[in-house]
Order: C-alpha cells, then structure tokens, then sequence
C-alpha cells in the first residue's frame, strides 16, 4: 500500500474538495508558493481566483473569508503559525461564530481554518510554539486535532463541509507521521466522532493530535504491566461523550494527555465530564502543559514544558497503583 | 429616486428613531439604541443609489440604513422590541440587525469590523458572476481600527466592488474627531489608492449624487471608493446618555449642528401640501408598524439557543 | 456605615493608586468623559498625563501600555465591552504575558485590564455580553472577578500593584451592589485568595463575581432543607485550591456556578481539581453557560442562557440526594 | 560615527550571520534563523544615530539591530544556541532577543506588533522626563498590519518620540511588496501627518544621515518620523528555504539586488589595509564570541518555568 504523510493528506483534501465544489477556495499568506506545503501544487492547478495569496492583514483577511461564506462561498484560510489564532480571535469566536444565531437563522458562515504547525516547532520559541484548541473549544467554536494521515483527509474535508466555522489544528510533531493508506478507502471522517486507537482493558488514555502516537508508545511499553486503552476523540469541541464513556465503563480508570495548559483546558474538561458521570475506581489524572505556559526557546526547556512520555507513564501507573484520592 | 422619495425616506428614519426612542423610555426596547437622528441623509441618499440586490453591512447606529434598504418597519420595530416577528427574530435587536433577503449582512457591534465583511461579500458575488457593490457604513471613530485599515488594503488590492461610507459626525461617543484622528479621514482611504470624496452628508441629494458616481465606477470594475459624509449626530450617543451627563458638546455647537436639518433640507423641496401628505404617510405607516410590533409574540425561551449552529449540533450540553 | 457600590468602589481604588504611585496612569476610551463612570472624577483631579483619552484602536493601545509598562510605568487600562478583550488576545496572551519569560527575567509588564460591565448588560446582545474569564486564566493571565465592593476595591489594587499584566473583570450584574462599608478597612485583598461567603455544611456550591449574590440567595432559600457554603474564589487565576479543598474536605458535595461556558471552563477546572483531590460523597455539577452560547438579544432568551437561580437550586437538590452517579 | 566604525558595523553583522548560518547547518543553532544578510546598513546606520540609552524594537530579522545597538556578540550567539549565558539566559532565541541594559526592548516574532510598544515606551521615557527616543524596526510586510497602522495615528497624535524603520526588501517571505501594498509604503505613514521619506537602505553613511535628522526632530519634541529603506534581502526568508525551494526571485533579480553590497559599499570607502585590519578584528571577535557561547552551560531544564511570572506565583501547578 502506498505511503501518505499526514501533510500530504491535508494537501489532497484540500486538492479534492477545491475539484468537487467550486464554491471552495483557499486564502493565506504564501499559499501560491506553498511556504508550509500545505498548499503545495494547488495554485498551479486551481489558479488565482481559487488560491489567494494575502498580505499581512491576518484580522482583514479573516472578516473577509466570513463576508465571501455569508455571500456563499467556502473559504478555507492557512494560518502559518498558531499565534496568529490569538490576531483574529475577535474575528472568529464573536463574528464568524455568531451570525448564525444573532441573525436568527438567517445565515451560515462555513469557514475553515487550518494550521499546519500548532504547538511547539522546536526552536521557535515562546510566540510560535502555542496550541490553542481548547481556547476555540470553550468558545463553542468546532474544533478539530487529527492524529492520523487518514483522519487529517477525513476530518479536513468535514470541516470544510459543515456550515459552521471550524479550526483544524495541525500539529508539527503530527505532520511527519507517514501511514500505509489505501487511497481508495479515504473518505470525510464525521466530526464528533472519536476512536479507539488501541483497546485496553485497565486505563483509558485520553490523547490528541501528535500525542496519540506518544501514548501508543506508552501502551506499548506497558503492555506486559497493564492493558493501556488509548481514546482519540479526533474532534475537541463537540467532544464525543459517549465514545469516551463507553470506554471508561470499561476500564474504570483515566488519565488524559493534553498538550494546552492546565488551568480549563481540554484535560480539564475530560475530568469534570468523567466527575460528573462516571464512577472511577481511582482519581484521574492530567499530563499537560503548566499553567500560564510560556514554551522556552533553548530545546531542553522547550521539552520539559510539554507534557512527555515520561510524564504519561508515571500518570498511568500513579491510577494504576492507586485506589483512593492523591 | 425622487425628491419626494429621498424626503419620505429621511423623514421615516427620522420618526422611527423618535418613536424608537419612546419605546426606550416606556420600557419596550430593552437595553437603549444608538440614534440615529440627524445623520438620516447618509442613509437615504446612499440607499437609494443601490439596486435590491447590493449589499451593506451597517453599525451600532443602524436602524436608517437598513429602513433605507428597504427594510419594514414592523419587522424592525418587533426586532428592538425582542419579538418573535423581528428581522432577526428577537435574536440580534438593535445593533445586530440583517436580513439577509435585501442584502442586509447585518450591524455589527464591534466599530471597524464589518469593512471586511463587505469586502469579502463583494469580492464573492464578484467572482459569481453578479455585478453587484457592497456599502459599508462606519463612523468616524471606525477610521482608528487598524482592521477596517487593513480592509481598505485588501479592496483596493483587488478591485473589489465595495464603497467604504464614513459617517463623520465628528465623535467617536465622547471623543472628537481632531483628537483621536491624526491626518485626515479621507487622506487614510487615498494611502491606499482609494479615491476619496468629502461630502456634505445633511442633503440627502447630494450623498445620492456621489454615492451614484461611486457605484458606476465599482460596477465599471474600478474598485472602491471612500465617501466621508460630513454629518451630525443631534441626538446621544446611546440613550443611556439621556440619563448620564457626559458634557462633551457645547450648547453653540449642539445648536449650530443641529440648525442643517436633512429633514429640513429635504422637506424644503416639497410642495407644502406634498410634504404634509407624505408626514401622514409616514405616521400612519409607523402607527401600523408599532401596533404589529407590540402585538407580536415573544420568542419561546426554550428555543434559546435555536440557530446557534447552522450544522445542527445533537449533543450540545448545558 | 456608609454605602460603597461596587462600581464607586473600583473608581476609589484607582484615585487612590493614582494618588500614591506616580507611575500608574490610566488609558481607553472615553475615560475623561467617564462614559461608564468607572473613572468619574479622575480626569479633574489627575489631569491628562495620567488620564489618556485614545483613540478605537485598542490593540495599538494595548501595545502601548505594554511598552510604557516596559518602561517603568504602570498603567491601567478601561475596555468599555468585554469582547473588546478578544480583539487585544494576542496583545495580552502573546505580548503581554510572555515578556517576563522570553526575556529571562530581564523585565516586567505590570499591566492591569479593567472591564466594568463584563458579561449580559440586559439587552445588549451577543457582541456585548461575554464574560471570558476563563480564556484568560486558560493561557495564565492572572485573572480576578470580585464579588462585592470591599473586594473591588482591593482586588484591583493588588492587582495594579502585581508585576504581572491582571484582568479584572467587573461584571454587570455587579455593579450596582451596595454594601455597608467602613472606608477606614479598606485594604489590598491578595491576587489567589478565596473567602467563604457563607459558612455551611452539606454543600459546597462554588460562584464568582454577580453569581455570588445569587449563589447566597439560593442558599437562603435552602436553609430549612440543607447547609449550603459557599466559596468564592476571587480569583479565577490563580486559584485558590487550597481554601477550596478546607471547604470541600468538609462538605463533601460541590456544585459550581460559573457564567462561562460549559466547555473547559472555569466549572470544569473546579471539577477537574476536584476529581483529582476529593472522594466525594456524590458527582459534582456545573451550571454554565450552554457550550458556545451566544447570548440572544430577546430578554427571556438572554436570561435563559445564563446560569441561574433555579438551575443551581436543582443542581444543589440533585447532589444532596443523589449518593451515586447521574 | 566613523567611516570604519561604520563599516566595522556592517561587517560584524555580515560575518556574524555568515556563521550563524554555519551552526544552524551544524546544528548548533535549533529552529533556524532569519538571515539578516544583505540588509546590514540599515540596522548600522540607524544605531548609528542612537544614544545607549535609546529604545529599539526589532523584528524575527533582528540579529543586525541588537548587534548594532551593541549587544556583546558572544551573548548574542550563545541565546541562539539557547545558553545560560545568552542574552534571554536561552529562553527567547533568534526571535526574542532583547537586552534592556541596551535599550533593546526585544525582537517580537509578531509581525506589527513593536510598533505600539515602542511609541508606549517612547512616550513613557518622555512623561518621566527622559529625553530619549525609540525605534521601530519592521519589514515591508508590516505596514499591511492593522496593529502598526494604529500605532502611527497614536504616535503622531501625541507627538512620540518615535522612529519608525521600514526595511523594505521587496518580499514578505514570498509576497512581493506591490502585490501587498497598495498604495505607496510612505503615503501610509503620511496618512497619519507623520514625515516619511524613501532612503537607499544599502548606503549606511546615508542611513545614518535620515536617522540623525530624524532623532532631532524627536528629540525636539517635534515627534515621530517614517523611513522606508530600500534594501534587498540576499538570503532565504528563513533557514528552512536552504532546503525548501520557494521559487519566488529570479536568477537576475537576485543578482541585481546582491549587486549592492552595503559591506563592499562602505568598505570601498576604506583604505586597503584599514579594510584588512578591521576584518581581522571582527573575525577575532567572531572567533572569541563563538568559543564562549559553545562552550557556555546549557540551562538546567528543572528551572523551564523560571521567569514565568515577575510576581512569583507559588502554587503553580503542572
Ligand atoms: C472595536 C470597538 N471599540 C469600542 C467599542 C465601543 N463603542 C461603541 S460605539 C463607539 C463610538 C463609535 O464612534 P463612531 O465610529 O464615530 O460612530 P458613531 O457612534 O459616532 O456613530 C464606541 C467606542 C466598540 N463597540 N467596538
Ligand atoms: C502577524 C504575523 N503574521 C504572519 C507571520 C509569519 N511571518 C513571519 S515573517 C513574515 C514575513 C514578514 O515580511 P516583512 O515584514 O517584509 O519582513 P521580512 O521578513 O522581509 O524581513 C511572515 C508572514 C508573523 N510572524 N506575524
Ligand atoms: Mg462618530
Ligand atoms: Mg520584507
């Protein structure tokens, strides 16, 4: 079976959905010459009209997407890095996000944003290193993390379908990722709908994006220890309740591996959600980024600032371990 | 448009907001309004440079031009009012109103965000294959929000058929215009190869005239055009002003502002006879467009979060 | 005694600071007009070097403050709407808060953000009626929402007088609170701290800012049926987990009632500490916003999408009752 | 400044590239640069013109500014290697670089985001009675940034003794400047009644000459003024395009811009042996200060979190 990298299929969603609908088209900085190669080959193919290089004008560009969807087309914007997330908040959780209900219906703006390159780049320090979804999340704007090449395409191209504005994060430690893939069986991966990634029977490990790989790795090393269930939710914002239910009524145990800080994040939002529903037979745990993260530039901080595998696996064995409360 | 629709227009702006204001006082509308009295011509005279299917995106001060675009009353009344029959069915009131059936992609709330909306629209319908323009209305304080600057870039970049309208009514709430804009108003549109105009935005004829150029010229393909319509707001800025003293204007500049009336103007232009005609026309409209309003339904609180999600959402939690 | 509302509260804090340390000044839109009244009085009694009157250009202001604070000043800032924060995000999260670390140390950025009027105005719809605390206790901005006017007073002066920028969100529904207050004790509160609002014994409920109020109203309503406390925290960043473990160690049932939303909000943190620290005698719940809550302008409708009264009475009944999982 | 003070500027920035160049490719430097070569008479001949206790901003192409503001190269190299004893202590790298005991208010990797920090710093120094002014470094893709266009209206409103340095090398990253701008890069900063002028950027002498006139007319009290200096990036956009081809300069093009080497411009004005001398000193230097900072301790990864917070904050919690 031929091999696909996790860009390579983000690429070709956006090359096959730019085929299909003709309402779609692409908006960003360095796009036509593909920059992050997220883009690579479209302008080319698709031409000026369909592949819009901007200028630096992050907020403009991004009102602009939302004015072009409500006169009905389907923009899809590249964002190069994930701070510029932080540019156009305003723009994206209290206009794009809100003109559906404020006009009572009247409306839809279906936009898409991708960046290719959340969280940290390795050596590109405190502002290029963030990863921000569970910022969108709490917003109540869809929020998407692919782990694999084959989610990538899917979920890319149910972003791009679905009505509402979506934030697709795509991780740096993810873009590499090179999986077996059956072109054939490519299809739009629904969002809200996570994954078992590994079944396990003694804990259920939470991941996303990049993170899932870390903790299949983590499983593995386990495996003569315990049974390691890994759980993919795919989908941050809406989170899959009962996908991640179903598993935990199984293995009765918890950790959840989240690359955005602490304080109300999405490891927090796992919790309260297992807190209010499930009977745990010891207190979860959260392996995430410190609170008020600030990711520093000299690589063995950048390292000790993202939660690792070292950290996942003393988690696990800490509710593995333990009965009663920390 | 004739003289005598330019006056039924800005005399229907005028008495909408007058009675708007009431509802404020009588505890109708909820939450206040930002009037609109005294920049009516604005309104009026761009609007009716438009066809039905142009677009504009409009402001915090709203209701003219989206009565001038067409919209009814009624509707717009029951929309301040919360009401089920409203515009945007109670969900959006004051500063939120759209109806997106005559081009109305909506008020917004946040000053210089809309610039690039319209831009956008206008780039779409463009690329569709419509010929159509876009208007966005700002006000003088929008000219200080780095995005509605990146906005002008982005239309001038590209030709876009958009009409950038600055109403100067020379405040931004407390702020005057010489001390918040260094330069001038329209010197900000020309940086970016945008041709400027600044106009006399009290005569509504005359907001018609160069709006009319400006629209042939984004129908043309040439791109957009920036209008400063010199204006005064003669009422306060949001009628919570009614009850806070915030003493920024002088008693001689309020009356000086105040003494070039559009209404006036306008209405100077009528046969006496005619313009009484079309004051009952107006009142009689407004009197039925209340009435509607005040008998309409309130939306049923359970539905709350209709419309949150156009792709609807099965397990959205509370 | 006399009467201190809370709004009057915050503008005597900020004389106050403005009288003792040169350094702090004032900035944001229509602050010498006063138009919300927050800074009633200042411009007279400071003048225009220490009440700065800007422009709409809130990030370029925002900037600017971070660049006079590098310089040794303090300046405070007014935003007139809390979704004005969005549009400084970056400003904040990027700038602001990351300066002391990317730097290593060599500076400071003692900036304060005040928003009077944070959350539903009645009526103001759903541009103006955010209430995003949780954002910014999410990327580590320290982050305060005071609940009475002795508390406004010395939250925000801590919070002017802290190295590090510190929002202060003043919300609507606050505003207007009148307490009897003896001007002599007026005092600093630390940045972290909570109080217990209410003593009780069977239930710990968990409110901030206006929700206080409400959250004491309830538990009078209850004082035949069930001892209920109430803890409010203050401080949404840092928060106080140690005084909110003594409350929860005794009552051993918690409810929160958190004008944010559902999703990774500041309830979901309090869960979330919560299920990593306390075996409680039953679930915990959350009355929230709705995930992605937009408020609708409709009064009914606005109301119904705040937490309220009645759905904290019902939580509180719920986990008195209930000893195991909803 | 001198002649070969200048041109011992340029040339220090040229080499200190060059090898910083080297150690991404050896790996030394992790996350790659942004050369700054090619541009270097820009950031000498504006420090140049600066007292020590001047402000400056820079950008992700910041290398030439801290140098030329006199940041201590071995420092400087040792934070790009992410060393304790680099100029953040390895917390900030190529991106961050600042040493307030230099006046330099740090590299920002936001493009248009120093601007507004420096006109608050600037407008600071003045109300504390400082008679210092701040620069802004920035690149001709930010003068599309709506941040930077409000902190002209600010700077020029409340005559700030600041500098703006546009470094226009034609492209922001790919896009080349007149597919970005439209309109002219000055009439931007003139829009905002701020005085702009268009300079060779390659000259240093020239640069230096804009700039002393400039900080006068600041130091005045006269406030701010715009530069535009026109230079040409020799170089990738960023390390990573010596692997990737991006493909967006001619053959000729690059050799029509390299054709103008600020080194070889003011080194021509140099006898011979002066040249030679001075070229041996940098490299001595360059040697010393790449000794040091390889052989400087990397940071102890426990201390991640210190200067988190400037107010300590005891309970933070991983
Ligand atoms: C970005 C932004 N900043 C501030 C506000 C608060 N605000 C609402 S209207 C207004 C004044 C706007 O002035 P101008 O643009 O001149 O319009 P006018 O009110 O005079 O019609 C302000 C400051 C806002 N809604 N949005
Ligand atoms: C606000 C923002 N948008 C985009 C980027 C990504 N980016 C970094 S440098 C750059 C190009 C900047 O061009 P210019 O300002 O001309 O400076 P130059 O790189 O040419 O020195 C871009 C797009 C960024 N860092 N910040
Ligand atoms: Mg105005
Ligand atoms: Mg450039």
């Amino acid at each position: 079976m031929p091999k696909l990298s996790y860009l390579k299929a983000l690429n070709r969603a956006l090359g096959d959905e730019l085929d299909r609908d003709p309402d779609v088209f692409l908006l960003g900085e360095d796009i036509r010459a593909a920059a992050s190669n997220l883009t690579a080959g479209l302008f080319t193919r698709f031409g000026p009209d369909r592949v819009l290089d901007t200028p630096l004008s992050e907020q403009a560009f991004t009102n602009f997407a939302t004015g072009a969807a409500l006169a009905g087309l389907r923009p899809v914007i590249e964002f190069q890095i994930p701070s510029l997330l932080f540019l156009v908040f305003e723009q994206i959780a209290n206009q794009a996000h809100k003109f559906s209900l404020m006009t009572g219906g009247q409306c839809k703006v279906p936009v898409t944003y991708v960046v290719p390159g959340s969280g940290s780049r390795t050596g590109w320090a405190g502002q290029h290193s963030d990863h921000p979804y569970s910022l969108f999340a709490h917003v109540g704007v869809k929020t998407v993390v692919p782990a694999t090449p084959a989610d990538a395409y899917g979920l890319l191209l149910s972003a791009i379908r679905d009505d509402d504005p979506v934030v697709v994060f795509a991780p740096s430690g993810a873009l590499g990722v090179r999986d077996d893939v059956d072109f054939a069986t490519l299809r739009p991966v629904p969002l809200g709908l996570g994954r078992i990634a590994r079944a396990g029977s003694d804990v259920t490990v939470v991941a996303l994006g990049h993170l899932v790989q870390d903790a299949l790795a983590v499983a593995d090393e386990l495996a003569g220890e315990a049974s390691v269930e890994v759980f993919d939710p795919r989908t941050v914002y809406p989170l899959d309740v009962d996908g991640l239910a179903a598993s935990v009524a199984r293995t009765r145990r918890l950790v959840v591996i989240d690359d955005s800080n602490r304080t109300s994040g999405f490891g927090a939002e796992v919790l309260a959600v297992a807190a209010e529903r499930f009977d745990l037979d010891a207190p979860p745990r959260r392996v995430t980024r410190p609170d008020g993260a600030v990711l520093p530039f000299a690589l063995a901080l950048d390292r000790a600032v993202q939660p690792g595998r070292d950290d996942l696996l003393e988690a696990i064995r800490g509710v593995l371990t333990e009965g009663g409360r920390q | 448009m004739s003289t005598v629709d330019l006056y039924r227009t800005v005399r229907l702006i005028r008495r909408f907001e007058e009675r708007a204001i009431e509802f404020v006082r009588s505890g109708e509308i909820v939450g206040g309004i930002h009037p609109y009295v005294g920049q009516e011509a604005v309104a009026a005279g761009v609007c009716a440079a438009l066809r039905p299917d142009d677009l504009i995106t409009s402001t915090h001060r709203g209701h003219g031009h989206v009565l001038a675009k067409g919209v009814n009353p009624a509707r717009m009344f029951a929309e301040l009012m919360g009401r089920e029959s409203g515009l945007n069915k109670g969900r959006g009131g004051s500063m939120h109103a759209a109806d997106l059936s005559l081009g109305i992609l909506g008020a917004n709330a946040i000053v210089g965000a809309a610039g690039a909306i319209a831009t956008g629209a206008a780039w779409a319908q463009r690329r569709r294959g419509r010929s159509t323009v876009a208007v966005s209305f700002f006000g003088d304080g929008a000219v200080n929000e780095g995005m509605l600057l990146e906005a002008f870039n982005l239309a001038s970049l590209w030709r876009v058929p958009v009409l950038f309208v600055c109403e100067n009514n020379g405040y931004a709430t407390t702020m005057p215009v010489h001390s918040a804009v260094a330069g001038s108003i329209t010197g900000r549109a020309k940086a970016f190869g945008i041709p400027a105009f600044s106009i006399d935005g009290q005569d509504p004829e005359k907001v018609l005239a160069a709006t009319t150029a400006a629209v042939d010229r984004a129908r043309a393909g040439k791109g957009p055009t920036f209008l400063e319509c010199r204006t005064y707001r003669f009422d306060a800025h949001h009628t919570f002003e009614h009850r806070a003293r915030l003493n920024y204007r002088s008693t001689e500049e309020l009356s000086t502002g105040r003494s070039r009336d559009p209404v006036e103007i306008q209405g100077a232009r009528l046969a006496a006879e005619d313009r009484t005609a079309v004051d009952a026309e107006v009142e009689a409209l407004l009197d039925a467009a209340a009435g509607i309003a005040l008998g309409s339904a309130h939306p049923d609180p359970a539905a709350a979060l209709e419309y949150l999600y156009a792709t609807p959402m099965p397990g959205l939690r509370r």
